[in-house]
């Protein structure tokens, strides 16, 4: 059981130690993207030649989570005590499209005799490694996420032993309001003012939700932060539980990430068994469980009130607000909601302050956050990166530019709720307002670049599509209207539209906007806007003065003739 | 004072529109002082003629030979007016649309074990294949104005005809649109 | 070989087209009646509850819904198993008699007699029911007022004149008012005298048409429809009647459930019209044609040929009269529109004694009962002939099979003989003229064939004519104006 | 405490707590309803009452909305209008609603919406789904065809009833009501065939067995009255006092 700082320092000092055996630690990752690469193979054939050659004293293989560059995995690191000759005096040396020969060669050259295999090494120059920021994904490929001592090596649990002993309450809340953080979910509010309204109402219980529903099509930033590093967010929801006096605590995550689930089990197990959660937590008055809720993979759920209902045990579809969750949420009791990426920002901000992360950012949006690279790209995968970074540092310098020497065409952000921003706008430095007012959002933080041979039609119809699936249905503009806008969508990429047709959808976008209860349907056309604001020509070049009927083409008979 | 060339069509339905047209009775007679009718199912003409004024559209668009029809009177009139609710909304025509694709019950039909067959009617240029799916009249074509009811009721055939025949689109409203009933 | 189609088929209720095949040496070779529409009901009633099955299938058609409506509700009388109440049966006689006063009125003066009036050769753009204004005004407004008579016994009862939901099963939603019995009484001499006067017309103009008399539809066949239990004129109940060309019965009290024993469908690939055939006359496997021995007609003509008598004096004068021109069995299908016209009479008569009739205002009109009979069937007289519908419910009453067998269809066979002989009568070579044309139609015309609701399965009719090689080969598509 | 509110430009006053759609039917403005029905909680699923409120870009169901001092609103601006219209149009788009052959035609709240939007025609495309009948209850039925998810009934069973029989399955254009666990509803041993959700249908898709088209008059008013006679202990229907 921990109770003092003693205790955190006694366990990251043994574990220092253990590591500090070792000549080589060999850093696996074992994120899902490497893994379907051929991860699994590559962590076997080190094991199975680390044996072979006899090095198991000298060498540590360590499985750990995403090290972000997923388009060249498996990735593998090695660390090694000392920096040696061999390796240029480095002490760290990153390999990618690693293969279970290229483990052997690695493990032959490197790892028994400090030779670096010189033609498969990334270089930490590079701009997609070199320009991140990590604050959320400090851990994730370097610790192994199923043990607690790794997080604590790396001064976890610090910031928990921190507020509860140096800070009241109120004074967890101001420091994070001060630091300007805001939700990470895509909505971008203040989190400093949700942790206020729920400090400041009333009731016998509270309760704080970490929203692990991670939706979008692509988007996969919420589950490397609970596959890699799920004790950080455990922390930021205990800190958050203290500084609201919430009692009990669920983590939302959707049925389809079935490892985010395992080690958030696991953390939880861990973290209950050092008395970082539970009652009197570090051996102080204050008590918070936490649970694991598992979402049956609907979209809608990420929306708040839909969130609640389905860890009620409802049917998960959104409720009329006002009342705001924090106002009456779970089972009518105060209740605030974070995106898991939101609390994993808490612990940093205790520890290095408020004024530490207000450095970072624009005057709007401060912090970092997590893009997911994907599309036309020669480097894709994900990045944490400083908001105020232009789109064009993201695509040209760490994505390394359009591949294939193609043309950029458009950038989508924010998946199914978000735009499609144009080329000329590549300039702009990132933060929720300047995203708005191009008429796509923050988001999730999706980020897909298109070139020339992309359909902007196509792009909007996939997203449409997307919501027409994951529309609860409860409300009449978005189940119904999602079904008319991709069959008018569909009709025009297959040049059957007419102009008729065009301001038809229009309209529908206008109505479906305004009218639906919730933020899926009401962002639902946003793709179609934004492509119809920047790229309508594309729409028209599209259209026909005589559309074809659906049914134009008779039922053919010529099977039916013979009785 | 020079008549308008009125016709009526009838495409997929009952001919109960139609019917009610004829229930206009003695106002026909005021209705044949000011409109000229051209093309009717209860008029001999059989080719749809060029340069008319008004055309009601009985019926929703269920066959080849609806389609080809519909589309000629479009090319041929000024208005199109979607006379009754199987052209404005498909009803019951349409009510084999949620069955999908119209083969198996086509087969079902004409070659039940007690029929004598000589297998599904399609004789080329003769039987018009079905279309997949039955469509209300704007699916197809513009349309000007609707009639809505099942079938419109004289009174709500001639509170339409009475603008028409003067040369305006009517503009109806209150239950007079109401769908499925007559008033 | 050529081939001619009449497309549309025009003043008829439904979508039909003809063939005229000629060899070639110009001479008709065959002829042929096609429906082309097809709606399917029979497949969509399917999964609806048996009460809303009166008002959809009543759908079928717009010029004899009634019918329908009064077929599907005693299907379901039979699927509840109820008696009805005695006021509820009386209504339903009524409004029939409506809808057979207003169908022939509409058949005889707004379909018809334009051929007779202004004569079969006469211009197709004048030759209908605003030329005959134009030229008979005094007899249009009759006509019109005769058919309104009709539909208004219809609307006085179930609300409105088209598709009215009024006879349910197990009765029917409402009673006849006292307001309304008086109003329709009161209309009621006027409708008689006008029946009168188009007798006594169409009298006068059977001796103009010798040769269409003669060759419209006639030939020796059997007959069918129902007859009361004492052989009389009947259009709601009773039981079925076969009768030979000589008038000689060739069944009789055959229970109208069992239609299935007696009527066989034959379908052919240039109609979506199927083709009913008397069973008992044709052998297993034979193919059904026109010459099928299984041919029998339905509606007016064969109503009158089947029952002993009518049962109603002014009636039965005039059938009287009728049987002594034409003899027992009248052979020419251009009489159905002379016995559509003792119908009417006929019908008069039986709105009076319904009127008359002190319980026709009572209220209880209508018996409560659940699914007790997974089958029924109904069959009625509608104008054109015996309509059967046949029901299959399961136990909670939602349909699960649907047949049905609509008058027209029943002379499909008799109207594809009949295009063809008078075809054969009047092409005398390959230029054939307009009113020749006519006349062919005017064949069909005489059975008032009603595609809309035939093709329940299948739906309407108008006429074209299209001239094929002897290879089958479209050379031209003849339209006349 | 009376406070000032401000609806289509009129002065008017209220109660603090009352929401604007009551304020608006006491003072006889018109404003379309589905899924709202007096005695039921507020689901504000249609989006027909949909509302500008001064000061706010997010349109507000006047169901939902509670009345507040100073609050400013218009309720038919040419925009919720347009919007209302579209709404009633996909309604009918989404289903089978074939008007001539249901039990309600006439009356139906879909199509009296239909009447008051001034909709003579959908200018969406049908969608024709394929839904069922279910007759299996002795006393009731439940067509799919012409269910339009206002959920009226899923709440009259919950919260007056308290039998909890129906609920919605599904999502999006598959969302559909069910009867106990997606069973037919003869089956469904929660319900106690009170017919409250017969009652409260708007449309023809909840109907006595036995009524044929035309024939289905629905009792809304029936769980207001349940609703208020339960708050104030008075089972005496109003005009009867």
């Amino acid at each position: 059981m921990i109770k003092s700082h003693s205790d955190l320092e006694i366990i990251s000092l043994e574990e220092k130690q253990n590591t500090a055996q070792y000549r080589h630690r060999v850093m696996c990752c074992n994120s899902t993207a490497c893994l379907s690469a051929g991860a699994h193979g590559v962590r076997e054939a080190f094991e199975a030649s680390i044996k072979r050659e006899g090095l198991e004293p000298q060498v540590q293989v360590v499985p750990v989570g995403c090290m972000g560059l997923c388009s060249q995995g498996p990735l593998v690191a090695v660390k090694s005590r000392l920096p040696n000759q061999e390796t240029g005096g480095k002490t760290e040396t990153l390999y990618h499209s690693v293969n279970p020969e290229l483990a052997e060669t690695i493990c032959q050259e490197h790892l028994a005799n400090g030779k670096a295999v010189e033609a498969q090494v990334l270089s930490p120059e590079l701009p997609f490694f070199a320009r991140q920021q990590r604050i959320v994904l400090a851990n994730a490929g370097e610790i192994n996420p199923e043990r607690i001592e790794d997080y604590i090596a790396r001064g976890g649990y610090q910031a928990l032993l921190q507020a509860l002993s140096t800070m009241t309450p109120l004074e967890v809340v101001e420091s994070i309001e001060q630091s300007g953080l805001r939700g990470r979910g895509g909505g971008g509010y203040p989190t400093g003012k949700k942790w206020r309204m729920l400090h400041e109402a009333q009731a016998e219980s509270k309760y704080v939700v970490a929203n692990g529903d991670e939706g979008d099509p692509g988007a996969y930033m919420d589950r490397t932060i609970m596959e890699d590093d799920p004790h950080r967010i455990i922390e930021g929801m205990t800190i958050a539980a203290y500084a609201t006096g919430a009692q009990q605590g669920y983590l939302y995550v959707r049925a389809e990430y079935p490892v985010a689930v395992r080690r958030l089990e696991t953390a939880i197990r861990q973290a209950k068994r050092q008395g970082l959660l539970g009652n009197k937590i570090l051996d102080k008055d204050f008590g918070f469980s936490l649970e694991v809720r598992i979402g049956a993979g609907a979209f809608v759920c990420g929306e708040e009130t839909a969130l609640l209902a389905s860890i009620e045990g409802k049917r998960g579809q959104p409720v009329l607000r006002p009342p705001y969750p924090t106002q009456r949420g779970l089972w009518q009791s105060p209740t605030m909601i974070n995106n898991v990426e939101t609390f994993a920002n808490i612990s940093s901000i205790i520890q290095k302050g408020a004024d530490w992360f207000r450095s970072i950012g624009t005057d709007s949006s401060k912090g970092s956050k997590v893009f997911a690279l994907a599309g036309k790209l020669n480097h894709t995968g994900l990045i944490e990166v400083p908001l105020g970074i232009t789109l064009r540092d993201i695509v040209e310098d760490m994505g390394g530019g359009v591949a294939k020497g193609r043309n950029l065409k458009a950038v989508q952000t924010g998946g199914p709720s978000g735009g499609c921003i144009p080329e000329a706008y590549l300039d702009t430095a990132i933060d929720y307002e300047s995203l708005q007012h191009l008429g796509s959002i923050m988001g999730s933080g999706g980020f897909i670049v298109m070139d020339n041979d992309d359909s902007m039609v196509d792009i909007a119809k996939f997203f449409m599509e997307f919501c027409r699936d994951e529309s609860c249905g409860k409300c009449l503009p978005c189940r119904a209207g999602t079904v008319q806008m991709y069959q008018l969508l569909d009709k025009i990429s297959k040049s059957q539209a007419s102009l008729d047709d065009l301001a038809r959808l229009e309209d529908l976008c206008d109505m479906v906007k305004h009218t639906s209860l919730c933020g899926l349907g009401q962002t639902a056309p946003n793709p179609v806007l934004s492509t119809l604001q920047y790229f309508r020509q594309e729409y028209l070049d599209l259209m026909t003065d005589s559309p074809p009927q659906v049914a134009d083409k008779a039922i053919n008979y010529e099977a039916l003739g013979e009785g | 004072m020079s008549r308008i060339k009125l016709a009526t069509v009838w495409l997929g339905g009952c001919a109960g529109c139609h019917m009610s047209f004829l229930d206009l009775d003695e106002w026909l007679f005021e209705l044949a002082k000011v409109a000229e009718l051209v093309f009717s199912p209860i008029a001999d003409a059989k080719v749809f003629p060029e340069g008319v004024d008004v055309a009601l559209v009985e019926g929703a668009v269920a066959n080849e030979d609806n389609l080809e029809l519909i589309k000629k009177v479009r090319e041929r009139s000024k208005w199109v007016i979607s006379f009754g609710d199987c052209a404005v909304t498909g009803n019951v025509t349409a009510l084999r649309n949620p069955l999908g694709d119209p083969t198996p019950m086509l087969k079902r039909i004409y070659l039940a074990a007690n029929v004598v067959t000589e297998g599904v009617p399609s004789e080329k240029g003769i039987v018009p294949a079905l279309l997949p799916r039955v469509m209300p009249v704007h699916e197809v074509i513009k349309v000007d104005a609707f009639l809505t009811g099942c079938p419109p009721s004289a009174a709500r055939i001639q509170a339409a005809l009475e603008p028409l025949v003067k040369g305006e689109l009517p503009k109806l409203e209150g239950e007079h649109i109401r769908f499925g009933q007559g008033a | 070989m050529k081939r001619l189609v009449i497309d549309p088929v025009t003043r008829i209720e439904g979508h039909a087209k003809i063939s005229l095949f000629l060899d070639d040496a110009g001479k008709l070779a065959d002829a042929k009646f096609h429906v082309t529409e097809f709606r399917g009901f029979e497949a969509f009633c399917v999964g609806r509850p048996l009460w809303e099955m009166p008002s959809l299938t009543g759908r079928t058609c717009g010029i004899c819904p009634v019918s329908h409506v009064l077929a599907a509700a005693k299907a379901g009388d039979e699927i509840l198993a109820v008696k009805l109440p005695e006021t509820a049966l009386k209504l339903r006689r009524l409004m029939n008699l409506g809808q057979l006063i207003q169908s022939h009125a509409l058949s005889f003066f707004h379909l018809s007699s334009p051929d007779f009036l202004l004569g079969f050769d006469s211009d197709p753009a004048k030759r209908n029911v605003f030329g005959l204004m134009d030229v008979e005004p005094e007899l249009a407004r009759r006509g019109i007022r005769l058919r309104k008579f009709g539909q208004d016994i219809i609307a006085k009862l179930g609300g409105q004149k088209i598709h009215p939901a009024w006879a349910v099963p197990g009765g029917v939603r409402q009673g006849l008012s006292e307001e309304h019995r008086l109003e329709l009484l009161e209309a009621l001499p006027e409708a008689q005298e006008t029946t009168f006067l188009a007798l006594e017309l169409f009298k006068t103009l059977l001796d103009k048409f010798p040769e269409e008399v003669a060759s419209f539809g006639n030939f020796p066949s059997l007959f069918l429809g129902l007859v009361t239990p004492e052989g009389l004129w009947e259009h709601h109940d009773g039981l079925i009647r076969v009768v030979d060309e000589t008038g000689a019965l060739v069944a009789d009290k055959l229970e109208p459930a069992d239609y299935l024993d007696y009527i066989g469908e034959a379908s052919h690939n240039h109609s979506y019209l199927k083709s009913p055939y008397y069973r008992p006359n044709v052998a297993e496997g034979e193919a059904i044609t026109p010459e099928s021995a299984g041919l029998y007609r339905v509606g007016p003509l064969a109503r009158l040929n089947i029952c002993n008598r009518i049962g109603t004096p002014l009636a039965d004068k005039e059938l009287t009269e009728f049987r002594e021109r034409f003899g027992r069995v009248a052979l020419s299908s251009f009489q159905y529109h002379y016995a559509r016209l003792i119908e009417i009479l006929a019908c008069t008569e039986a709105v009076a004694l319904h009127l008359q009739d002190p319980k026709i205002t009572d209220t209880r009109v209508r018996a409560q009962a659940g699914i007790n009979v997974l089958r029924g069937v109904g069959v009625s007289e509608a104008p054109r002939g015996t309509l059967f519908h046949d029901y299959h419910v399961d136990e909670n009453g939602l349909i699960t099979k649907v047949n049905m067998i609509i008058a027209t269809g029943q002379n499909n066979l008799a109207m594809n003989r009949t295009v063809k002989q008078i075809a054969q009568t009047f092409i005398k070579g390959p230029d054939i003229a307009e009113g020749i044309l006519n006349r062919i139609e005017a064949g069909a015309r005489a059975f008032d064939p009603c595609l809309s609701c035939s093709t329940h399965a299948i739906g309407q009719m108008p006429m074209q004519v299209e001239l094929f090689s002897a290879q089958g080969e479209l050379l031209k598509r003849l339209e006349r104006n | 405490m009376p406070i000032n509110l401000n609806i289509n430009e009129q002065n008017l006053k209220a109660q603090e707590g009352e929401t604007l759609l009551t304020v608006a039917r006491r003072e006889g403005i018109p404003l379309p309803t589905l899924c709202f029905l007096e005695g039921l909680s507020v689901a504000g699923s249609c989006r027909l009452c949909l509302v500008e409120v001064e000061g706010s870009s997010k349109l507000q169901p006047a169901c939902a909305l509670k009345v507040t001092e100073g609050l400013s609103v218009k309720t038919a601006t040419e925009r919720l209008k347009r919007y209302r219209k579209m709404i009633v149009e996909l309604l009918f788009a989404e289903g089978n609603h074939v008007c001539a052959v249901c039990v309600s035609n006439g009356n139906c709240e879909l199509q009296d919406l239909a009447v008051q939007m001034g909709v003579d025609h959908i200018r969406f495309s049908y969608q024709f789904p394929e839904r069922k009948v279910d007759l299996s209850h002795p006393l009731f039925g439940f067509d799919a065809n012409r269910c339009v998810l206002c959920t009226r009934c899923v709440r009259a069973c919950d919260e007056i009833e308290g039998a909890h029989t129906w609920d919605v399955a599904g999502r999006g254009q598959s969302a559909h009501i069910i009867s106990d666990m997606a069973q037919p509803w003869g089956s469904a041993t929660s319900c106690t065939s009170c017919s409250k959700c017969v009652a409260v249908c708007p449309v023809g898709a909840l109907f006595g067995k036995g009524v044929s088209v035309a024939e289905m008059k629905h009792q809304p008013a029936v769980v207001d009255f349940l609703a208020s006679a339960r708050r104030e202990q008075n089972w005496h229907k109003k005009e009867e006092q």
